[in-house]
């Protein structure tokens, strides 16, 4: 059965998602069967990276006789549609599984006043599954129907609260935003296929021959991820969406924006890996957008007042990390002893700051999902004094901040070490805002500290209490994680994010199919 | 490909709404009309893939009832069925903004873009 | 919005576009069209039948039909089948063609005039597929008109 | 299994971290433990000393969070114009935003620079 993991991936979140109607009024029963799919979806994706990272890449084609017959007797080119997993999808996919599952066990009571639970947990399966059909699929014109699927159960989510006119508005122009971009990504897709008349990312990789319509094409689908993923200056649907969204949902959400990111770098990487010169330009302009989109999110997160929108605004300026550290790598590909030097741990910062990001970023928006449970309000002048009510919360955003703010020993501390160190190698400016960065993520999260949980005790909320224990849950796990991936760095990023990052690097071995053909 | 403006013809239709749908979406008040927008860029994609797949002189590849000098000559019918899925996204894309503009019009009583805009900062 | 003109014409209408739906739907292997064609098309039928009735009468019809469960059920038939390619295959493989199944009739090479019986699992999905898009299409214009008529009402 | 992250130009290891934790953490101790005891609580020193006035309620002495950081905010009061006027919240300027980053990034990429 293991080589039809792929398959199975995206296929188990899909039964889930149907069958979750069929509950109904029964909201427990629905909440707890979403908690057992996107569980046994957890379980999945880590018996398929076990399988990449020890055997390769995964091929599984649709229809065929065995799941590795890529190339059919007689044919030259790949005529099915095609899963192709590497490293890096299959770290994406633990991500994607992981978040799924915190956030169902967090709407369990997050949302249990709420109508139309079933439909809600649909969504939640729905977004998993479209989440993980992107980050598995080897077909270009595969990762647009799946970028649409998580794109429409994404902004239905984020309007899911329809009693506020707020979150209509952010599920408009979330839906137009991603609706706009995929349809640009279907343009260059039909750009590659009038060329190339073949739909397979390996095969176009292969056979790409860097005209100026190819450019064309890359640039239609870069500016399209880069906007679905919030760099700077296409980002201002981020902060609508996630705050309007529920906080449950917000883990997977944010693993959607970033299943965008790794679509950026799967076509920066895999489809224009072959071009030599342009691949620098490629990294500059990303390295660029990602120091941009740090600090400009940075700063505007400054000046909020809405709890969840100020973490939302952060969430950009993190991006922006990543963006840095693939880029930085991206610029040297072509130049080994460089890539060697500090190309190769530049993209694992990039890399790892992904997994980072989303997890403290999660428990964040996750304590500001609780605040909101308990006061009712956003706005952060009118919290104060939490802290004695809130313990764990306040223990959980606290682990969350230091993580945010790059503070040993929590998890963000080694990814943006290592971004740090590298990005200096390559032009030293660069660290310098990445650090100024970090200092004013620091001081932002001390403001969001000391305006909510600290302070006299306040008399509107003498009779508030702690969030259920589900929520609880979903938090200690995350806050777990933040503070064993900040203990143990080197063993997740030698088991996880180095084999992300070389099956980046290797990008032969993804365009012969894992040595296929 | 020789070039002539016939040839063209539907690449230079898929230009020209292209820059209208963006145009659309880009200086139109009315929500309804920014929602149109996207359909008329979502008929562009549509018809550029379709565009791509023409063949002169292809038969379209259904054996049922075909005459007897399609064999061999039926085009590959992969640019349709692209457009048939980009399609149906389509439509569940336009019922959901639709939907999403129904609800906007009642909490805020109105359809111009530039009121409707709570979110922002 | 109804009028006597509408009405006529929708009775006359609406079992043709239903039948013409539903053609389309099962003919779906062997003639242009197949699952969402057919079953928009079908759906259309039952949009001028919401359309061409009151309010009220649509509402009270529709609460009764089990619209949302026929979409799952769609949905999971087309997963389903899909599954069926797991048996020593690979996800969709056609595992019905040429089995001897209902609608697994041998496939004839070349020009034919067309045999109901082949296709094997592309008719299955065909027919799931159709279910579920007219379902749900049919729900999605049922939404807007309540939504609709009742803000007529209130206004 | 060796728990040292090595980079590019340091290490990371946790045993050493929680070595220096406890070091800073005696040091801390040695130099709070050389302070003055005189701090009483249930007595006047523990509430504040307003001239005289009475404490007014708990609600208003709060800090806002809106007033945290209103010096650093107002220094750089030409760059937040700036930011607050291209934040318009309006639907269109998202895409018109799209298509003026996409235009460059190609014009980028097909060699114009």
């Amino acid at each position: 059965m293991i080589e039809h993991l792929p398959a199975l991936m995206v296929a188990l979140p899909l039964f889930g998602a149907f069958i979750a109607p069929l509950f109904k009024k029964h909201y427990k029963g629905v909440s707890i069967w979403a908690i057992f799919i996107t569980g046994i979806s957890v379980v999945l994706s880590l018996l398929l990276t076990k399988e990449v990272v020890t055997n390769g890449i995964i091929m599984y084609v649709f229809g065929a006789d065995k799941p590795t017959l890529v190339l059919p007797s007689g044919y030259v080119v790949p005529i099915r549609i095609m899963f192709e997993v590497d490293a890096m999808g299959a770290f994406m996919a633990i991500s994607a599984t992981l978040m799924s599952f915190v956030g169902a066990i967090y709407s369990y009571s997050h949302v249990k006043k709420d109508t139309g639970l079933e439909k809600y947990y649909a969504l939640l399966m729905l977004l998993e599954a479209g989440i993980l059909g992107m980050v598995l699929t080897g077909d270009l014109f595969n990762l647009f129907v799946f970028l649409e699927i998580a794109g429409i159960a994404g902004s239905a989510l984020v309007g899911f609260r329809n009693y506020r006119g707020e979150a209509s508005e952010a599920g408009i122009k979330y839906l137009m935003v991603s609706s706009v971009a995929s349809l640009m990504v279907l343009f260059a897709v039909g750009i590659f296929y009038g060329q190339y008349g073949n739909l397979n990312l390996a095969y176009i990789a292969k056979n790409v021959s860097f005209n100026m319509v190819d450019m064309i094409a890359l640039g239609l689908l870069f500016a399209s991820f880069a906007m679905k993923c919030g760099a700077v200056p296409m980002h201002y649907w981020v902060p609508d969406a996630y705050t309007e969204v529920p906080a449950g949902i917000n883990p997977p959400l944010l693993v959607a924006t970033y299943a965008s990111l790794y679509a950026l770098f799967r076509v920066s990487f895999t489809l224009f890996a072959n071009v030599v010169i342009d691949l620098a330009r490629v990294g500059w302009i990303m390295s660029i957008l990602g120091v941009l989109t740090m600090f400009i999110g940075v700063t505007m997160a400054l000046i909020q007042k809405d709890v969840k929108r100020l973490m939302s605004y952060h969430a950009i300026s993190q991006t922006g990390y990543m963006l840095l550290g693939v880029g930085v790598g991206l610029t040297v590909l072509h130049d080994p002893s460089k890539l060697a030097e500090f190309g190769r741990d530049a993209m694992a910062g990039g890399v790892f700051h992904i997994i980072n990001h989303i997890i403290y970023k999660s428990l964040l928006l996750m304590t500001a999902g609780a605040l909101f449970y308990v006061t009712g309000t956003r706005n952060l002048n009118e919290m104060g004094g939490l802290a004695r009510k809130m313990p764990i919360t306040t223990i959980s955003f606290m682990i969350g901040a230091a993580a945010i703010s790059g503070l040993p020993p929590f998890n963000g501390f080694a990814s943006k070490f290592l971004i740090y160190e590298t990005s200096y190698r390559l032009n030293p400016l660069l660290t310098v805002f990445a650090m100024v960065t970090s200092v004013l993520t620091l001081a932002s999260f001390v403001k969001v500290f000391a305006s909510a949980f600290l302070g006299p005790p306040l008399e509107k909320f003498e009779n508030k209490r702690e969030v259920p224990k589900p929520m609880i849950v979903a938090m200690l796990i995350l806050a777990a994680l933040c503070i064993l991936f900040g203990l143990f760095p080197n063993v997740v990023l030698d088991k996880l994010v180095y084999p992300a990052v070389d099956a980046l690097i290797n990008f032969a071995q993804y365009h012969s199919w894992g040595g296929l053909a | 490909m020789n070039g002539s403006l016939f040839v063209n013809f539907p690449f230079i239709v898929v230009a020209l709404l292209l820059a209208l749908g963006f145009y659309t979406i880009g200086f139109k008040r009315n929500l309804i009309k920014v929602v149109i927008g996207v359909e008329i860029l979502e008929g562009a994609v549509n018809m550029f893939i379709v565009a791509l797949g023409y063949v002169k002189g292809g038969y379209a590849p259904i054996y049922t009832q075909a005459p007897q000098e399609a064999v061999g000559k039926m085009v590959l019918p992969t640019p349709q069925a692209l457009t048939l899925t980009s399609i149906v996204i389509g439509v569940a894309v336009t019922a959901l903004m639709l939907a999403f503009a129904v609800n906007i019009y009642r909490h805020y009583g109105t359809l111009d873009v530039t009121r409707v805009r709570r979110l922002r900062g | 919005m109804t009028t006597t003109i509408i009405k006529t014409t929708t009775r006359l209408l609406a079992p043709l576009i239903l039948v013409f739906g539903s053609y389309i739907i099962l003919h779906g292997h062997l003639t242009p069209g197949g699952g969402f064609q057919g079953g928009a098309v079908f759906a259309s039928g039952l949009i001028l039948l919401i359309v061409a009735n009151v309010r009220d009468k649509v509402q009270e019809l529709f609460e009764k039909t089990p619209l949302t469960q026929l979409e799952s059920l769609g949905a999971l038939g087309f997963l389903g089948i899909g599954l069926l390619g797991l048996m020593s295959y690979t996800f969709l493989k056609n595992a019905i063609a040429n089995s001897g199944f209902l609608f697994g009739g041998t496939t004839p090479q070349g020009i034919n005039p067309g045999y109901l019986n082949t296709g094997g699992t592309l008719s299955y999905l065909n027919i799931f597929v159709g279910t579920k898009v007219l379902a749900g299409l049919t729900s999605i214009i049922l939404i807007f008109f309540l939504i609709l008529r009742r803000e007529r009402d209130e206004w | 299994m060796s728990f040292t992250l090595t980079t590019p130009s340091g290490f990371w290891n946790p045993l050493f971290w929680v070595i220096f934790l406890a070091l800073f953490g005696l040091i801390a101790y040695l130099i709070y433990s050389r302070g003055n005891p005189s701090y009483k609580k249930e007595s006047d020193q523990v509430r504040p000393y307003l001239s005289g006035n009475i404490e007014p309620a708990k609600e208003k002495v709060q800090v806002k969070a809106g007033d945290i950081y209103w010096g650093f905010i107002e220094a750089l009061k030409g760059y937040y114009k700036i930011l607050e006027a291209i934040h318009t919240g309006d639907i269109r300027d998202y895409i018109l935003w799209y298509l003026g980053v996409g235009a460059i990034v190609t014009f980028i990429l097909i060699g114009g620079v």
